[in-house]
């Protein structure tokens, strides 16, 4: 196996910490459908395939300073960004507590003005001309920041999308737009969401720089999105990539997807799992042996217990709290 | 006469109306082989096709763009918006063209579609997935905004939408899809668009109110008898255009008024009811109208307690009628 | 105090608003080099540069939603929408997003974004130049809708609303921009959102209105006057959320409501008052009110003798306020 | 010169007839604004500079059979496409017997049920949806039709034409988009609205057929929009086009174009004029003489006069039918 990862400039331990991130993010998932077969919690959003893609996005990007928009999916993407576990699991038990809307969203509606990432809808793709009016402010304000947005194919069929788009490349605005294509939009496959091979080669239309990579594999996913990064603080303006991944579970807890597709597909699809393939390129530079393995495994189980524990034992909000915060409170 | 669920009246009219008609055809997202996430179409590709049940891109306006275009070359298509939350990126579509296609043509061109919304909370939604959106398209002439309470009102008003010449918005109340059932006539029928439907006869007190909450005032109802109070019970059906005679023979009826949405209050459907009865009715009433709707904040919250204060609860409703039957 | 029109009090506002904080922009179609349609940013792209005042690509839902998203920077936009007709491909941003972001982030963000629009008819602009679009969004908590009437108005209004740190429509009537002038004080000043003001004290009627049909009521105040019918006008200049004090205030005095609005009557704003009177004051009203409206038709057609007919005309007002002063 | 229009297929009279065209609807597009000028009718809004795309394009489809949605620019589409000069008239008068409503509408929202033109509107790009819908119904229903709509470059930034170009080409359906690209959304130019060289540009973000033309030169225009045609009767599917124009006019009667551009481009402009530049083209090779030229301005102005008499006599609807054709009238 040839070391990818020393030419982009990663250490081992580097590369070690990517795994680690992709790693509690998919138990952070599990976990969550087990609490949701349980009983426990009502409703369950997955990130389960797209984590390479999350985390070696969220490497390129400088967590102290840029601005950015991840959508539902994007759980090791936030992870990284700065979440804990615990607030991963108090917004899945919708609590007080939860950091992103106290318990107002649904789960996997992130948003923390803290870390500087942006307050998630459920209307698909509305957050895109949001990250462009980041990057605009930014852009007028003389912030050398990058505002980065992420959103699935069948959302970028949406006007939104198209019109972010626009605007950004007109303004030259440092954005960067990832797609990450799972290759369904609930039941309905690439094929009926759009005509074009990948959604990157939109890029052109808008004047801008487009590129496709392997979702599955977080480097490529470092690479094309620091290559975005670096133009756009170059003042060259937004890129559109895609991560080509594949969506492992259901849509959410409330799907049954044996309706609109195989398990044959399903299986075949989890071969080339980011998680696994990542683990096995690590395994086989002997960076990631078989004892800190076991250890993160066992840190990260119990990071989840304990975090879990807390969230179920947490309060709800109280019920006449929802009367609050509709407007500005000056008193 | 069956008794059936209301999201199956939903199904069964659908199904029979494109047997019926070979022009009716369905789009929207996932309402092919997923059967729609409800569950709303199932069977419907099975029997009519993919042609016939399109799944189309992720896209609302394009939806009812597209189904616009369409009902003008003469289809009579059904556009299926996943969650009425997910309509308003086609409200451009919905309220610029297609509520005004046959008035700007000088009658020439029509537009005969049928948007088909679950809308309505208590479903663990969170906000977006459980607000009522009917107030926004009931200023809106050109449109008709149906949102019935019982499978038989489903059947019948969803296959005169279909048969419909103009455009209709058809709210269907997620919560109730499986929660209520009822009798439907095995043979074919239609109910007319625009006309109230009185539930329940009574004296003491008139509750007028659409959709699932119909069911909230018959339980009060029910409860209330036992207490020697006679509650009257109109069922909008089509919120707008509203049924202006029913609305006021309803209130002058017990002249005592209690209006119910699930809707959050100022600026809701039950407004305009209360303007209709001030209008017509001010020397018939006994007492002050009554409004009972959702506190006026954003949307209905995720989190189970904060759902439960959210929503207009039965006990309210037993006890605003109680208070205006003591009045 | 310099008199002013009410388009200059609009251009006024910003320029001042721009000087006193560089975080005030202006973003839409046409606002720099033609200085708006309607002349209303006039001077400030030369002023401001064109990186304050930005022409945007058409595309209403990014104006907004851009808005958004550079008002979550803490900048304080201003989108204006070209005509408040082409508001509607924005409304899911409006709706979803500014109405909902301090709300679903629980208090964590905020969007201090101002939306004008410029509304109404009587211009020659056919069905969709001269659209009133308040109703759509009068039933989304989150949103405050402001209307003004007045110079005077319009100037502390749209500063408040530019200071506002939650997202503000702000209508400007666009046939009052160079028909109504009036006094402006030279010192910075704000207006409350929210409130309603009384534009004329009376004994034996109140008229309850907004916007351009203030100026309607007052004149058939004037003419009353001399036939010994004494008006009272409450103007509303915020249409959501009402000042129900005020409106319960207003109809409380004199008993007799006329409530006037230029939209279509079913489902307007005025709906809501007619309701918040219903609720509130049942036993102080000596008639039923009355509501005058344009037509529940899709829009206002372009020629002539259609707009006229289309729009409520003076001579209405006036004779709707002395049958209720008779009655 | 050479002879351009044998090998399209086009007689001499058959490049009359396009010229002819072009020329009443610049003709009549004259006198609107004289009328306005003199107070007779309160707006205008021009063709003037894009009658070449217009006809051209028109020739290429079937005025017996194809569904087009035409924009408020497309005076010489619609008079090609069967609007009489009158009917013309009486719509810019707003009178009850203008076919396409009955002066309900400003002038240029065409539509016609009986040329299967669809009703237009004034927010822009609305049009585009119809048209895929148009097309959708009849692959449906296995009618062999072509469905047509244009728009201007600043509505191409519109969501709903992202929206519609991916719908149409998912479902690879028989539409022909054709951006009338005159430089121009009211006072913002191209480089402030888009960031690619052109519209067509887009095409391949959607796996379309694109081609940008000369908008000034309707053989040109007819040649691509051909093309297009015959890839939809072949079942390839939606084309993307571009005719390359300029608006010669200020935005409307209600715009003053010397805030934003200088005369001098505009008389740049002047110089590339289609309806001249075609009329030297049938000149030079001595198929319009003067004799010709000079017997067809004396009859389109007489036909102009006289529908300009006709249509300023006639009756407006009376007021009471304001209230008619809300919803279906059956009794
Ligand atoms: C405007 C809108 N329409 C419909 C939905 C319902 N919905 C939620 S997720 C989804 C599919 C999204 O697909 P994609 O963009 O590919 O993202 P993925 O879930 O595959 O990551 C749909 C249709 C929505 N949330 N918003
Ligand atoms: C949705 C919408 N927003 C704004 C307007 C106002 N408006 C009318 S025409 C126009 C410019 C259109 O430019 P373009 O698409 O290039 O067409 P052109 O007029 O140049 O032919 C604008 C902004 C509108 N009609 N619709
Ligand atoms: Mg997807
Ligand atoms: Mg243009």
């Amino acid at each position: 196996m040839k070391n990818l990862h020393h030419t982009l400039g990663f250490s081992d331990q580097d590369v070690l910490t990517m795994y680690r991130y992709m790693l509690v993010a998919r138990r952070v998932d599990e976990r969550l459908w087990l609490l949701n077969r349980a009983g426990k919690i009502p409703f369950v959003v997955s990130c389960q395939g797209q984590e390479a893609a999350q985390v070696g996005a969220a490497f390129a990007l400088n967590r102290e300073k840029d601005y950015v928009a991840p959508y539902y999916r994007d759980y090791a993407f936030v992870l990284y960004w700065g979440m804990s576990i615990k607030e991963m699991m108090l917004n899945n038990f919708a609590k007080a507590e939860d950091p992103n809307s106290g318990g107002r969203q649904m789960p996997g509606h992130f948003g923390s003005k803290k870390l500087r990432m942006l307050t998630h809808s459920s209307p698909v793709t509305t957050q895109n001309p949001h990250a462009v009016g980041i990057a605009l402010a930014a852009k007028l304000r003389g912030d050398d920041i990058v505002s980065f947005v992420t959103f699935g194919e069948g959302s970028s069929n949406q006007g939104d999308f198209h019109e972010a788009a626009n605007f950004a490349s007109v303004h030259k605005l440092p954005v960067i737009f990832l797609c990450e294509n799972n290759h369904y939009a609930i039941s309905v496959g690439l094929e009926s969401q759009l005509a074009c091979a990948h959604v990157s080669d939109r890029a052109s239309g808008y004047g801008m720089f487009g590129k496709s990579f392997d979702g599955n594999d977080p480097l490529a996913a470092y690479a094309a999105v620091k290559e975005a990064v670096d133009r756009a603080h170059r003042g060259e303006g937004p890129s559109l990539l895609e991560a080509n991944c594949y969506r492992l579970t259901p849509h959410t807890s409330d799907d049954n997807d044996m309706t609109y597709r195989t398990k044959a597909e399903v299986d075949e699809a989890r071969k080339h799992d980011g998680v696994l393939t990542f683990a096995d390129y690590l395994r086989d530079l002997g960076i990631l042996t078989e004892e800190k393995e076991q250890e993160m495994e066992a840190a990260i189980r119990q990071e989840i217990d304990e975090a879990t524990d807390y969230a179920e034992k947490a309060p709800f909000a109280k019920p006449e709290s929802i009367y609050r915060y509709v407007y500005e409170e000056t008193d | 006469m069956a008794v059936i669920s209301y999201i199956d009246a939903i199904n069964l009219a659908m199904k029979e109306e494109m047997e019926r008609d070979d022009q009716v055809i369905i789009m929207g997202e996932d309402v092919g082989k997923r059967g729609g996430v409800f569950q709303a179409t199932k069977g419907l590709y099975e029997e009519f096709g993919g042609s016939r049940v399109i799944d189309t891109p992720l896209a609302e306006s394009a939806i009812v763009g597209v189904g616009i275009g369409a009902a003008m070359y003469g289809m009579r298509p059904i556009a299926e918006m996943q969650f009425s939350d997910f309509m308003l990126p086609a409200v451009n579509q919905i309220i610029s063209e297609a509520a005004k296609i046959r008035y700007r043509s000088n009658n020439d061109w029509s537009v005969p579609l049928t948007i088909r919304a679950p809308y309505g909370g208590g479903v663990h939604g969170g906000l977006y997935h459980s607000q009522s959106m009917e107030a926004i398209f009931a200023n809106v002439p050109g449109l008709k905004i149906v949102m019935p309470s019982t499978p038989y009102d489903v059947k019948g008003l969803l296959k005169a939408s279909i048969r419909s010449n103009d455009p209709v918005i058809f709210y269907e109340h997620k919560r109730a899809y499986r929660l209520i059932k009822g009798e439907v006539p095995d043979a074919d029928y239609t109910l007319a668009i625009g006309k109230a439907s009185v539930k329940r006869e009574g004296t003491d007190v008139t509750v007028i109110t659409y959709g699932l909450m119909v069911h909230d005032a018959l339980k009060a109802a029910d409860t209330l008898k036992d207490q020697g109070i006679s509650v009257h019970i109109l069922d909008l059906c089509t919120v707008y255009p509203l049924d202006k005679q029913a609305i006021i023979e309803a209130a002058v009826k017990t002249g005592k008024v209690l209006l119910l949405t699930e809707d959050t209050k100022e600026g809701s459907v039950i407004s305009e009811v209360a303007a209709i009865i001030a209008e017509n009715c001010l020397f018939d009433l006994d007492a002050p109208i009554k409004r009972l709707a959702a506190p006026d904040v954003p949307a209905m919250p995720y989190a189970g307690p904060l759902e439960h204060e959210f929503m207009v609860q039965p006990d309210q409703v037993e006890a605003a009628i109680r208070d205006l039957a003591e009045f």
